[in-house]
Order: structure tokens, then C-alpha cells, then sequence
């Protein structure tokens, strides 16, 4: 990776070029411009080597491109007997779930945090922020004999409950900061000008919130769309998403399925992705809030 | 061990198994297979028994077996989730041993008539008696694979194996113990050290062990400089093994189970060259079965399923090398001669050892403890 | 209704699921660390797990590793996504589409990115057939080993190929709020470029950049598939060691597990208290 | 057309000890503007939260035409709030913000139309409908915040310092167009400032509150002229007072004795004249005239600003800036305090 | 001591097609504190952000003591900055915020602790070294941030909207401490505001912007008394306008014919004086002394306004409010317009 050029220009501020036509700093500019395209470059590589994979029949060293291509990976993983399809299906609709359960949780959280100074807020805050920054596994472990007791191992909702440990402290922080910056006084304008609290809530406060719950959905969604050792863990294998599938055919070698699966698996996020560039894009600011625990 | 449903009749238990749902869980990282169970196998059923076969794909048998043992922990005796296992070996036993299956019922299955129990190979699951706990499903013996477009002259026996390693440096490794294959492959150099199965079989005896555990240890270590990447890592899993082979790293393959050089052929993850043989001094062979878990709550439809699988039908079909080429678990010699025919006729993959040549020299597996003390050993004196 | 019973009724679903699942999850962890789990049918406490693991050479190389490579990570992921936040920051042409790009695999799970990496970095992958191709080596093992390699390369790679988005993403976020006008003050009152990046834009963004950062490092500290994947067998990763553990069929090994899991955790914890102490330094007064 | 009656109004925020408001009496009459006048956190906010039913009182009650709407919610009060920040919803175009409250109502599209569109010829914003909040000038937005208010014909309206985020000429603007409407449609207005100037001009009569407690309520030039205490004066840019003796229409202190317009009782008290009342170099022999040393001048745009000194007494007096130009520092001029002017304070 | 020479000085945004600032040429004489006064998007900033090296100008020169320091970079002009937010580095104690500038320069630790020291005295922050910015009040912060410009004894101070987030008492008190040192050290000044008074308090001179463009460039009495055209007038509250001819010393209008104070050329024209140059009720045959209706009243406070009509215009005087009691509407009253207050525009 390209390191990071001192002079690297950290401002808007430009110095006028045609007064300063100094090459260096230019010179120095480009350098950075190109070490960001090769950044990105290298950010979009690995998936190449998967798209090719999945096209090909035989693909040996050290060929670099495959001396045969087929379908059949991709036939195969469309098709119901590897449960790719079935598993799509599954793993969005925990995802959804998952994202729904954490915006009915996360919301109401992330006012109180976002709204209000009151004692032990600061250890609520650690509290909420800890299932960041400990490890999924660490708990996932203890949580597996109760979730055994209580019959969620296994099943469905198991994993969608798990899967909000990773995922909640994402979106009540977002929602946390966008409450912070967000002035309650618009709801107490709307009742006085005759909206019930349920009406001021639905034209006044949920419009104003959307874009943080949004970019917190996306996190949601993302973190537990890609989550996998928790998913096995409490799924103990009867509940099979898609990483599941990827890593079985991952690990027993079949480069075209596994490539196939893969492309499949990215699809959706980047779908999700276009969809919400612009509220992801440095514009918005609720995504900053992910830096401020 | 635990006691399960008793039926009187195989009627009875087909009439119980109808409409009831099967969820077998085993290994998934072959499509061929899952095609074969989910396609083939799950489509015969549903026709014939009005079954519903869903398979579990895992990616270690390990997984079902844990599966089953929390929920007896946690008191689920009679409503698991799982009904059927693909086993053998290491898992069979913490199964048995821990009370997990369901036994007793193999007299009730019309097909069991096809299995040759008198077979140690057969009635002995890595040395530990079956006791009609589990229902067999596939032979498998030990063999290597050599592209002969690289390699003229693969050695034949452990031997060679060890002089050949030393004039090819970088191209032969095996798995780690961890792994299923790497862990055979280990025994099969104990056996060398050991000049042979026979004082090993039988229960652990560590005085035996550590007779010959050194000496197996010495000719790993010695190898170990002349392995890919010097003996400093050893891949974690058989398709490592198998990928290293596929982009000719290194020049050696070897699998439990013969079939997979001819579907990894078929696949195009080997060249055609790809060519297998077993060892002058015999390699290893096991059967692998399948089983039903002491808490699953449909028996019925599991056993009629375990039934089916032993069936000429369903074994003829699996033998099918496009399909997957395993060795049939049944005795050919008790089928019709109309059926022993139509099975020898089948194809054989080049890429295939024939199953005869590799029985002809057959060695036994060991108990599962003196697999676990090598695997440990190995880990202790040789991958450190 | 009174203010304090609002916020504890905003809190109390978030605090009940947190509360309920993360803290129940490690204290049952720790109960079953200290071999007490009745449903296994151990109901002795005791430190032996502890012992045994504390006194395996595999455990400490482990840990050795896991932390090596979340360091490592996290660090090299922090610097890229720093210098590519405040390229980003700037205007130029096609910006949208290169950020687009830049964020594309934050949707991209891990997993995708392993097997990506594992194509790409494996003896026999896409680099190592380039360099057949330009002669530069004439068999796969002469291409370095980055994929179960003991420097846990291929791990660090496909991190920091997921990372730096994630931190970038955050950072560029600050950098809007921050706005420039702190760097145009610093500027007029005698700062270079460099020393306006040194004693202004970094201060500014460290916080962000700590917070993001932790968050990078718990994740690669604790993460199983990657190494799973891309590791060596041994030593392996604490998780992945932690997961064999648990899946282990001989059920005595659990409490091992679940040590290991404490002592994951027991890092973590120590890590956002080390934040903390370094947050409250620079931000909190 | 409603009356509005505080009692005893009080309010003491959770967690914290001193009232924000305490025991509060007020009535604003019918169609009338009051200024709530007071520095910042004195509690005009939240007596304005109150009456509008955004807050409930600690005690006390609220009465609208005589009946306690204590027990009623916000949206039945019939009371609408104009914040400092104009709060117009920013998603929403112009006229749905105007038309917010009306929609509230369940009113039909139709009339809310027709009321939305003459009231915004009436705030001349005609022709902004479509705009988006953000699209608008500062005065364009609270003109629109006005009108948000004003459109749902409300029986009080309050306004939480509307105009104090624009700046001077379109806060002149805003007044003149709030006076107007205010009159037009005879709406109670509780006007809440912390600006004099603003209290003075817009109001009726101003209630001026310290520390949450309400000091006097009465009309703007009175409180300029007759304030009740030193602090009022300060408040309202008193700057000058000084120390002496009333007795009999008669005020003695170090400069001399004073003739005063009204008859004071206290004996020891502080005489205070506004800056802008004293006279300097009038005829000379008049009633309350005295030589004074100037100390300094100030421009201040409109006016200058005289620092005076006499009988070791230093004061202010703002003068024209033309008048100002024949004044010089060190220089002796002859004063006169009107006697109209002089209030004693006790 | 710096001189600052702007010439034609202009900036065109990227992408916009109108000039923020177009061709503007003025000189800040060394040591002299001016303000740049002008509305909101005038261009005020983009100036000082040129100055100061923050902006490329699109065309023009900018000339410290005559030379041109455009091919300059900011940090090497010595022309600190002050922003309206403090900008304080909220990471850093204020000692370490005011001492930055040194520490960038490199100077050795003593003598920045004890520049520093001095410097904290003055702005009368003396023992807050340790204190973050967060724990310091406004005006606290924003005299830090003076001082932190202030330290590095730049050659031109350019300071924008430094006090308009301060409360008005704040702003009064920061004006005087702004003066004062700015005298003391004799630093040239730049001072951008949009506020009128604060600009005359303040300044030595105004340099008027309007729409990127300098209008006039005066001392603050002269803005008020000649402005060069209607515009500028009014901007500084001039409301009296009334259309004639002017010719050799005297003005003809509708309400008659006036004596001016100056000479002026052109002949047709507008009269224009300030409302609190009008003087009612004087000495009724003097010079400029005419007839006039009381049209109203408006008690302003300090002030009230009276709108007065005489032959067909109308126009204000602001008097002193104690004067106004004895006047009522419909009144006429003997109005005078003292000669020297009498200006006339084109
Ligand atoms: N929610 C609250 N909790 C506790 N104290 C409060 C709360 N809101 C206001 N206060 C306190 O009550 C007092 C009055 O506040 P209020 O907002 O009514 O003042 P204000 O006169 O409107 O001030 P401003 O002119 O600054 O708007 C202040 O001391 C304030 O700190
Ligand atoms: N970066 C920019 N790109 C394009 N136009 C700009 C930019 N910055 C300012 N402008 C425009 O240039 C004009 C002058 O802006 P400037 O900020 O100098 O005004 P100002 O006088 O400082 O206003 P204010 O009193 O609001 O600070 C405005 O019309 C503004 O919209
Ligand atoms: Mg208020
Ligand atoms: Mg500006």
C-alpha cells in the first residue's frame, strides 16, 4: 500500500496556482490521487477472482484464466438441492427481522440517550456500547446453554435474538446521535398547533429521525446479514444462511460453487448499498456517530 | 441405549413414516453428494414413502453429533432436531458412548438381509461394535492419486513414499491430525513403524504406543523438511490438499474415499490425468453409516430412509460415477444375478482405482482411542 | 409523566435485550469457564479450565497470534483509512463514483472477502500465476506463502480490506463536521501544511478514529470464520481454538471454551477501558 | 377574544431546587400583547410551556376566559406557540407547514387551501407554496412561522422570542407585520423577549420578570420613567443614580437639591434621570440646572454618549451627535435635569 | 505596523457565475482598525480569506507595506485570523490553544509560556492555563481565541463576526478589550460585521460592501451624515428623503426652500437628514424652520419617533421621549432642520 505522502493536502484551502505553480506539491498531489485509485483498485479486487471462478469449469496453475467454462456452478447454486435459494431467503429474512427488532429497541434508547443528561447515563452508555467491542463469540458461548433451556437454540428466532447482541449497539448509537442533534421543541410546536402526540410522532418526529434509523438499518442489516459464528453457534447448524453454505463449500474446496455462492451473496448488499449511497456518503453525519463511543 | 418406539412390523413402520419429515444432517461440502441425497434420494423417498427428506449440510459431522448432545443435556428426549446422521468413527463413538442413538431396530429393515454383518469391517465401526446402532452406507478405502501426466513413477508402498518424499522436496504433504484424511494418513505411516495392524488392533494399550509411537514420529520428523513449505504447515483441511494437487503444488493426493478423484475429475478441480492406486502394503478401509439419534422425533420415516438407502436402487445409483462412485456398503453376492450384473456392468472413472484391486489389500482401522493418542501425538512431537 | 420514568421506559428494551442477553450470555459463560454448567452435568467450581489452558503452550501462541493480528489490522487499516478519508474529502472529478467504489464492500461480507483474498493470494492464485507468467517464479512454492502462513498475512489482508471502509467511512464523517475551518485558523496563525495535519486534523479525528478502531480491533480479536479460512492450523486463532473447544465432542473440554471465552472478553473489556482513559484525555477534559 | 389568568402560577423543574417560576399572578386581557420581558433563564419560556400545556405547573392554575384548562392537553388548548427557532418542519413545503395545524384538524383539503392561501397573502408569501423551508430568507421563515399560527385561528397566541435570531431591519419588518395581524384579528398574544426595545414598541403593556418572579407589570413608558426599584432601572439601560435625601418634592444629594415632578415619601433614596433626558447648555438659570466637567464622548451612530461629572457625582447624558460636536473632553457645560424627568427610587 | 493594500481584488467562486467580489481596491492604513460592514453574503469573508491566504483571489492584488504577498502561503503572510465560532482546539488547554502559534513558529518552551502568560493577562484569563475550552464561558473562549491570535503578534489581525454568537453585554465588554489592545499593540485591523453600531464603536473607519462591491470608505460620522447615495443611507437608518433641486448653497423642495451647510453641484436631487437632527418646537424664525403635521408617535424606549407631514412628504425625528409628552397627533408643530445636518444625494 502506498504510504501516505506528507504533503498530502488536508485542507480545502487551495493555494492559488496560478500565483504558486509549484510542480512538487502537484506532483505530490497526483501521488495521492493515484495511490487512491489504487486503494479503491484494490478494494474491488478480490472480488474478480470470484466472478471468474465462478464461470469456470477447469482453472489450473497457472493459467490466468480458466482453460474451460461452465454454468453449472451457478446452475447448481440456483437450484434447490443446495439450498442457496432457500438460504437467501432465510438469512434476509433475518436480517430484516433482526433490523426491525432493533429499530423497535434502538429507537426509544437512542432518544433517551440522545435526549437527556441523567445520573448513570454514562454507565448505560458502556452498557450499551460493550456488545461493540466484545467479541460476539465471548458471549455467544454462555449464551448457548440458556438459549438451549429456553428452546431458542436452533431455531429461527434464536438467531434473529442473537443477532441483535452485534447489531443494537449500531443503531441505538446512530439514532443516539441523530436524537442529539435533533430539537424535541418541533414535537411540542406540533401539539401546539393541535397534533395529538401519536400525530406530532408520525409527521414531525419520524420524518426529522428517518435518515439516521435508514443508515442505522444499513449497519443492522449488513452486520447481520454477514454474521456467521453467531449464527452457528446458536443455529447449531439447523438454521443454514448463506455464509453457512460458503463456508461449507469454501472449506471442501469447490472454487466455482464457492464463487458462485459468493457472487450471490454480495448481491443484495450492494443492491442495499445503491440504494442508500447518498445517505452513506459523507454527507450524512449519522454515520460519524459510529465514532464518538 | 435409549429405548425407542417399538414397532412390530415393517408395515406398521412405513405407515408410521409417512408424511413425516427427515432431517439429515451431513457433511455439505460436495454438490455431487447433496445431489444425489437431496435430488435423487429425496425425490425416491417421497415417491415411494411419502417422505420428506431435508438435508442438513455441515461441515462437520461433529456439529450434529453436539447438536444432539446439548439437547440431552438439556432435557430434549423426545422432540430433537435431528433424525439422521452420516457417521462413523470418532463420532460413533461419543454417540454410543453418551447414549445419543437410537439402536435396535435393524431386524425390522428388509434390506438389512443385504449386509453381510459376519464382515468385522462392517459389524465394527473403527473397532467398535455397530450393535445394531447404525445402518451402513458406503465402503471406503484409502488410495492415492497421481496426475501421470507429471508423474511417471508414484511410490507404492510407505516406503517408497518416505524416498520419494526425500528426492521430491516441496511436493507431498499431508493434512493435519485434525483432519479426517490427514489423521488416516498418519496411521497408515504407524502401521509401517509397527511393521503391520495386528499388534495395534483391539483396545488402547499405552505400553504398545509408546513402543511404536517414537519410531512413527522419527520418520514424520525426518520427512518433514522435504514436505511443501518444509514441514512448517500442513494444510488444515483435505480440500487444501486436494487444491495443491489441482494447481500441481504438489504432486501427491490421497483420500479416504477413491470416489472423490473421479468426481473431482468430473468437476474439473483435477486434470484427466489424474490417476489412483493403493499401497502395496495394504491401505485402510472403513464403512461409514448412517444413524438415528436416541431423541428424533421421526424415527419411523428415519428408518424407512436409512432402509431405502441400503437398497439396491439407492446403492446402484450412488455407484454410478457420474453420480458419485462410492462403493456400495450392501453384498453384492446377495442380490439377484440380475442385479449383480447390472452393477458390475457400471462404468468405472479411469481416474478410479477398481475397488477389487484396492481390496485386495485391505488393512483394518483401529479403536477410536488409539486414533485419538496418535492424533494428539502427532500434534505433541510432530506438528510443533 | 414524569421525566425519569420516560427515559427508563425508552431505555428498558434496550437495556432488557443487552442486558439480558449480553450480560446473561457472560456470566453464564463465566459460571461454565468455572466448570459450572448443571446441564452437562458439571456443577463443581473450580479454576481448572483455567489451569489447563493456562498452561498449554497452544493457548498462549494463540493468544500471541489473535492479537498480532488484530493489531496489526487495526493499525494498518486506521493509517489507509485515515489518508484515504482525507483524499476523499477533497473535490475532485469522478469523486462520487471512487467513494461509491470506496464504500462498495462495506456491504460485502467478510467471508466473500476471505475467499476473495484466498483466490488471490494463494500460492497458486491470481498473483502467483502473474508472476509465473513474468518468470518471476517457476512453481507455486516459490511464490511467498500469505495464506496459512505463520505471519497470518492473507488474515491481515482481507481485514484491512474491510476495515478501511469502515473506518473511512467513519472518519469522513467526522471530517464534515469538523468542517475547515479549524485547519484555516491553524493556517493563519503560522502552521504548515504538515504541522496543521499534525497538531490539528489528527488531534481533531482521533477520537473517531480510537472509536472505529476499537471497534475494528474487538471485531478482529474475536472474529472465527477468517481464520478458520485463511489461518494456519497452528497455532490458530484464540476464537477458532475456542470454537474446536466447544464443538469438541468430548463435552469436558467446554469449560476450556468458555475460558477462552472470558479471556477474550477479559481483553475487550480492557481495551475500552485503555480507550476510555486515552478518550478522556483527549476529548473529556 | 380570551382573557388569560396565571395564579399563582410555579413551576420547580425535576432535580432541581429553585423554582424556575414562582407563584406567578397575571391577567392579559382580551385581543391584548403583552411582553414577558426578562433576562435569560429568568422563566419566560417556561411559563409560555405552561399556558400552552407543554409543561404542567407545579402549582397554581391557568384560566381562559375564567375556566381552568389545567386538565386539557396541548392540542385542545387553543393556545399556539411561536418558537425562537422558526421550527418550521423541514420536509415540508411551505403551505403543508402552514397548513399543519389546520390538517390537524381534519379540516377538508379544500378550505385548508383557501385559509392556507390568503393567510400567506397576508404574511406576503403568496407564490411560495411549493418552496421547502430551507429554500426561505430568515424573514420568510418566521413570517411562515407566523402564519402557521395564525392560521388555525387560535384563542392565544404565544411567541417565545420569534425574532431574536433575525437581524435588525427584518426584525422592524417582523414587529410592524405582528402588530398588525395582532390587531387585525384580536388575538391574546403573550409576546416573550428579553429585548427592551422589542417589548417597548410591540406591546400594550410589558410584564417584567427577575428571577422568575414577575417585578412589575405595567406599560413601557412607565416602566422607562417610574420604574419600581434600581434594578428595573438597570434593566432598562438606567445608567445614572444618585445618592441623596427627598423630602417635600425636594431631592438633596451632592450636586445640589433638585425640584421633583411629584411628591416622594422616603427620606433616603437614589434619584435617577435617563441618559436621554438631561440637557446640556440650556438656558442657563433655569430650574435643576448645574455646571457639570465633560469626561468623555462617544459616537454612537445616532447619538453620542456624554460621560458627565459634578459634586463628585459621575453620569450619562446621550445627546444628538450634532449637538454633541461643539462638546469637548475637560470641557465645563452648564445641565439641566427637567423636572419631569427625576424619579426617586427607594 | 502593516499597511494593506487591496487592488481590484476579486474572486469568483467556482461554478458561480457572479463575483463574489468584484474589483475592490482599498487601503487599511498601519495600525488602524477597520470594519468591513456589510449584509449577509456581500462578501466580507471571501475578502479576509484572501488576506489571510485561505482563497486564491481570481484576479487582483493584495500588497503588505507594497508588496504583493500572493505567491505567499497563509502560514508565511502573518495575517491571524478570528473566527465568529472561537475555533478553540477543543483538545488542547487554553494555554496550549494560545501558545499554538508559537509553538508552530518553533520558539523555545520559555518563551511561549511566557508570551503566553502575558498575553492571558491581558485578555484578563490569568490562571486558566489548564482549563479546556469546553469549561470556559463565551466570552471566556472568544477572548482566547483573540489572544491566540494576538500572540503570535501578526502583522494584520483580520477578525470575522468575532462577537455576533456573544449576548450583547458580552459583545459591549469584548468591543472595548478588542480596542484596547488592538491600540496597545497597533496592529492593523481588519473587522468584518454586519452590524452597524458595532462597526462605529469600534472603528476607526468603515469600509461599506454591498454586493461585493465597495460603496464607501469613511469615518463613522461621515456614513452617518453624508452617505454617498440613497442606499447607503438607509442602511444606516436614514429615513428622510425628500426630492428637489439643489443649487448654490440652497435646497428647493415642496416644503421650501432650505440653506444647506455645503456647496453642492448637482441639480435635481434628494434632500436627506437624520431623524434625530430634526428639531421640534425651537425658536420658530430661525434658519430651515418650517410648519409640520404630527402624523404619530411611537414611544421607541429611550426615543420616540415621530412622523411628521409638511407640504405633501413625510418624514421621522426621533426626539427625546420627555420632549414628545407635550405633543399629540394632528398637532403642527414649528420644525427645524439645523443647516449643517442637511445633506443632499444625487
Ligand atoms: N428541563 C429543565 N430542567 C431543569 N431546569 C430547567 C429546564 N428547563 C429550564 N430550566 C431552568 O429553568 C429556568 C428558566 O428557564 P426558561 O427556559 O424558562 O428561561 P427563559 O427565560 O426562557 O430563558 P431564555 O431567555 O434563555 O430562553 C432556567 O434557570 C433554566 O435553567
Ligand atoms: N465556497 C463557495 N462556493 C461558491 N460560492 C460561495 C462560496 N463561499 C461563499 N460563496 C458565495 O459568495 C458570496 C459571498 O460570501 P461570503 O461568505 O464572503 O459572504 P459574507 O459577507 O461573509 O456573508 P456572512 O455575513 O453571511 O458571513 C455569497 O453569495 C456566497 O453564497
Ligand atoms: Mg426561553
Ligand atoms: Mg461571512
Amino acid at each position: 500500500m502506498p504510504a501516505l505522502p506528507a504533503g498530502i493536502s488536508v485542507t480545502e484551502i487551495d493555494i492559488p496556482h496560478k500565483v504558486r505553480p509549484e510542480k512538487p506539491r502537484s506532483r505530490l498531489f497526483n501521488l495521492a490521487k493515484l495511490s487512491l485509485a489504487l486503494l479503491v483498485a484494490w478494494l474491488v479486487l478480490p472480488l474478480l477472482p470470484l466472478a471468474l471462478w465462478s464461470f469456470s469449469r477447469s482453472w489450473y496453475f497457472p493459467d490466468l484464466l480458466p482453460s474451460d467454462y461452465s454454468w453449472r456452478a451457478w446452475e447448481y447454486a440456483l437450484s434447490s438441492t443446495s439450498g442457496v435459494p432457500q438460504a437467501i431467503l432465510r438469512t434476509i429474512l433475518i436480517a430484516v427481522a433482526t433490523t426491525i427488532l432493533s429499530v423497535i429497541v434502538g429507537v426509544p434508547a437512542g432518544r433517551a440517550l440522545g435526549l437527556y443528561q441523567f445520573r448513570g447515563k454514562a454507565l448505560i452508555e458502556v452498557l450499551v456500547l460493550a456488545p461493540m467491542v466484545i467479541p460476539g463469540i465471548a458471549v455467544a458461548l454462555g449464551l448457548h446453554v440458556v438459549f438451549l433451556k429456553l428452546g431458542l437454540a436452533g431455531s429461527l428466532i434464536g438467531v434473529m435474538i442473537v443477532h441483535l447482541i452485534p447489531t443494537l449497539p449500531y443503531m441505538i448509537l446512530v439514532m443516539a446521535g441523530v436524537f442529539a442533534n435533533y430539537n424535541p421543541a418541533a414535537e411540542s410546536q406540533a401539539r401546539s398547533l393541535g397534533a395529538s402526540a401519536l400525530k406530532a410522532f408520525y409527521y414531525i418526529t419520524l420524518p426529522a429521525i428517518l435518515p439516521g434509523i435508514l443508515i442505522g438499518s444499513i449497519f443492522v442489516f449488513l452486520v447481520s446479514w454477514s454474521q456467521y459464528i453467531l449464527t452457528l453457534l446458536i443455529g447449531g447448524g439447523r438454521v443454514i444462511t448463506l455464509p453457512l453454505l460458503l463456508f461449507n463449500f469454501a472449506t471442501s474446496g469447490r472454487n466455482d460453487i464457492t464463487g458462485a455462492i459468493g457472487m450471490i451473496y454480495i448481491l443484495p448488499g450492494i443492491v442495499l448499498l445503491l440504494f442508500a449511497a447518498r445517505y452513506l456518503s459523507g454527507r450524512n453525519m449519522s454515520a460519524g456517530n459510529l465514532g464518538q463511543i | 441405549s435409549a429405548e425407542g418406539p417399538a414397532y412390530k412390523n415393517w408395515d406398521e413402520v412405513v405407515a408410521a413414516a409417512k408424511g413425516e419429515t427427515v432431517n439429515w444432517f451431513m457433511w455439505g461440502g460436495a454438490d455431487n453428494i447433496n445431489r444425489y441425497v437431496s435430488d435423487w434420494v429425496g425425490r425416491e423417498v417421497a415417491k415411494r414413502y411419502g417422505i420428506t427428506l431435508n438435508r442438513i449440510g455441515i461441515n462437520d459431522t461433529a456439529e450434529a453429533v453436539n447438536i444432539v448432545l446439548g439437547e440431552k443435556q438439556a432435557g430434549i428426549d423426545d422432540d430433537g432436531s435431528v433424525d439422521l446422521i452420516w457417521i462413523n468413527g470418532g463420532n460413533f463413538r461419543t454417540m454410543k458412548q453418551a447414549g445419543l442413538l437410537y439402536c435396535g431396530y435393524l431386524d425390522l429393515l428388509p434390506n438389512n438381509k443385504l449386509v453381510d454383518w459376519t464382515d468385522i469391517s462392517i459389524a465394527n465401526d473403527f473397532g467398535l461394535p455397530v450393535d445394531g446402532c447404525e445402518v451402513p452406507w458406503n465402503r471406503a478405502q484409502f488410495a492415492f492419486a497421481y496426475d501421470n501426466a507429471r508423474t511417471a513413477n508414484p511410490p507404492r508402498s510407505i516406503a517408497e513414499l518416505i524416498a520419494w518424499v526425500k528426492d521430491h522436496p516441496g511436493e507431498f504433504t499431508y493434512p493435519a491430525a485434525t483432519d479426517f484424511n490427514g489423521s488416516v494418513f498418519i496411521r497408515h505411516v504407524f502401521y509401517y513403524a509397527a511393521g503391520g495392524p495386528k499388534t495395534l488392533l483391539g483396545d488402547f494399550d499405552q505400553a504398545k504406543f509408546d513402543a511404536v509411537a517414537p519410531k512413527a514420529w522419527a520418520i514424520l520428523n525426518e520427512m518433514k523438511p522435504y514436505l511443501w513449505r518444509q514441514g512448517k504447515t500442513y494444510p488444515n483441511a483435505i480440500a487444501t490438499l486436494a487444491q495443491l494437487f489441482a494447481n500441481k503444488e504438489v504432486a501427491l493426493y490421497f483420500d479416504y474415499d477413491p470416489a472423490i478423484f473421479g468426481i473431482n475429475v468430473e468437476n474439473g478441480t483435477f486434470p484427466e490425468t489424474t490417476r489412483s492406486y493403493g499401497l502395496e502394503d495394504g491401505t485402510i478401509g472403513n464403512t461409514n453409516y448412517v444413524t438415528i439419534p436416541y431423541n428424533s422425533p421421526n424415527k419411523a420415516a428415519a428408518i424407512v430412509l436409512a432402509n431405502f438407502l441400503m437398497s439396491f436402487d439407492a446403492q446402484y445409483e450412488k455407484a454410478k460415477p457420474a453420480v458419485w462412485g462410492a462403493a456400495p456398503a450392501i453384498d453384492l453376492s446377495t442380490l439377484s444375478a440380475n442385479d449383480q450384473k447390472t452393477f458390475r456392468a457400471l462404468p468405472r472413472n479411469l481416474s478410479v482405482v477398481a475397488p477389487e484391486e484396492l481390496a485386495k489389500y485391505t488393512l483394518p482401522e483401529l479403536h477410536p482411542d488409539w486414533i485419538s493418542a496418535i492424533e494428539t501425538g502427532w500434534q505433541e512431537n510432530v506438528a510443533k | 409523566m414524569s421525566e425519569r420514568w420516560k427515559i427508563t421506559l425508552l431505555l428498558f428494551p434496550a437495556l432488557f435485550i443487552i442486558g439480558g442477553l449480553f450480560l446473561g450470555g457472560l456470566v453464564f459463560g463465566l459460571a461454565g469457564s468455572l466448570g459450572y454448567m448443571p446441564l452437562i452435568g458439571l456443577t463443581d467450581w473450580s479454576l481448572d479450565a483455567y489451569h489447563r489452558i493456562l498452561s498449554s503452550d497452544s493457548f498462549y501462541l494463540s493468544f500471541v497470534v489473535t492479537f498480532y493480528i488484530a493489531f496489526t489490522s487495526t493499525l494498518i487499516s486506521g493509517c489507509l483509512a485515515l489518508g484515504a478519508a482525507l483524499m476523499l474529502r477533497q473535490t475532485f472529478a469522478g469523486r462520487s463514483v471512487i467513494n461509491f467504489l470506496f464504500q462498495i464492500n462495506l456491504s460485502v461480507p467478510h467471508l466473500v472477502g476471505a475467499v476473495g483474498i484466498l483466490y488471490l493470494f494463494s500460492q497458486s492464485g491470481v498473483f502467483a500465476r502473474l508472476a509465473f507468467e513474468f518468470n518471476m517464479i517457476s512453481k507455486p512454492a516459490d511464490f511467498p506463502a500469505m495464506i496459512y502462513d505463520p505471519l497470518s498475512i492473507g488474515i491481515i489482508l482481507q481485514y484491512v480490506w474491510k476495515e478501511v471502509p469502515f473506518i473511512g467511512l467513519i472518519l469522513l464523517a467526522n471530517l464534515q463536521t469538523i468542517g475547515t475551518n479549524y485547519e484555516a485558523v491553524a493556517r493563519t496563525l503560522g502552521a504548515s501544511h504538515w504541522q496543521t495535519f499534525r497538531y490539528v486534523l489528527l488531534p481533531l479525528l482521533l477520537p473517531g478514529l480510537l472509536s472505529a478502531s476499537m471497534i475494528v480491533f474487538a471485531f478482529t480479536f474475536g472474529a472465527y470464520e477468517i481464520p478458520a479460512l485463511l489461518g494456519q492450523n497452528y497455532p490458530t486463532a484464540l476464537p477458532v481454538l475456542a470454537y474446536q473447544a466447544f464443538t469438541n465432542v468430548n463435552l469436558g473440554s467446554r469449560p476450556e471454551a468458555m475460558a477462552m471465552a472470558m479471556i477474550i472478553a477479559l481483553m475487550s473489556g480492557l481495551m475500552i477501558i485503555g480507550y476510555a482513559r486515552l478518550a478522556r484525555r483527549y476529548i473529556r477534559d | 377574544m380570551t382573557q388569560v389568568m396565571l395564579k399563582e402560577l410555579a413551576k420547580i423543574y425535576n432535580g432541581s431546587i429553585a423554582p424556575a417560576v414562582s407563584s406567578l399572578s397575571l391577567t392579559l386581557e382580551s385581543g391584548s400583547l403583552t411582553a414577558l420581558l426578562g433576562p435569560s433563564g429568568c422563566g419566560k419560556s417556561t411559563i409560555l410551556k405552561m399556558i400552552a400545556g407543554l409543561l404542567p405547573p407545579s402549582s397554581g392554575d391557568i384560566l381562559f376566559d375564567g375556566t381552568s384548562i389545567l386538565r386539557k392537553r396541548p392540542e385542545q388548548r387553543g393556545a399556539a406557540m411561536v418558537f425562537q427557532d422558526h421550527l418550521l418542519f423541514p420536509y415540508m413545503n411551505i403551505a403543508d407547514n402552514i397548513g399543519f395545524g389546520l390538517k390537524m384538524q381534519r379540516l377538508p383539503k379544500s378550505e385548508i387551501q383557501s385559509r392556507v392561501g390568503k393567510m400567506m397573502e397576508l404574511v406576503q408569501l403568496g407564490g411560495f407554496n411549493a418552496r421547502k423551508p430551507s429554500a426561505l430568507s430568515g424573514g420568510q421563515q418566521q413570517r411562515a412561522a407566523l402564519a402557521r399560527a395564525l392560521v388555525t385561528r387560535p384563542k392565544i397566541l404565544l411567541l417565545d422570542e420569534p425574532f431574536s435570531n433575525l437581524d435588525a431591519n427584518l426584525r422592524i419588518e417582523m414587529r410592524e407585520l405582528l402588530r398588525t395581524l395582532q390587531q387585525e384579528m384580536a388575538i391574546t398574544t403573550l409576546f416573550v423577549t428579553h429585548d427592551q426595545e422589542e417589548a417597548v414598541v410591540l406591546s400594550d403593556r410589558i410584564a417584567l420578570l427577575l428571577g422568575g418572579e414577575l417585578r412589575q407589570y405595567d406599560t413601557a413608558s412607565a416602566l422607562y420613567a417610574q420604574p419600581n426599584d434600581e434594578e428595573i432601572a438597570r434593566f432598562f439601560g438606567g445608567r445614572n443614580f444618585i445618592s441623596g435625601t427627598s423630602r417635600e418634592g425636594r431631592f438633596e444629594c451632592s450636586i445640589g437639591t433638585f425640584t421633583l415632578g411629584g411628591n416622594y415619601r422616603g427620606r433616603v433614596g437614589k434619584l435617577t434621570f435617563r441618559p436621554e433626558n438631561v440637557r446640556i447648555g440650556d438656558d442657563s438659570q433655569a430650574e435643576n440646572s448645574f455646571d457639570a466637567l465633560v469626561l468623555s464622548k462617544i459616537f454612537l451612530g445616532t447619538q453620542t454618549r456624554i460621560r458627565l461629572a459634578a459634586g463628585g457625582e459621575e453620569f450619562d447624558a446621550t445627546i444628538n451627535p450634532e449637538d454633541a460636536l461643539n462638546l469637548e473632553e475637560n470641557m465645563t457645560v452648564r445641565v439641566r435635569l427637567p423636572k419631569q424627568s427625576l424619579w426617586v427610587l427607594p
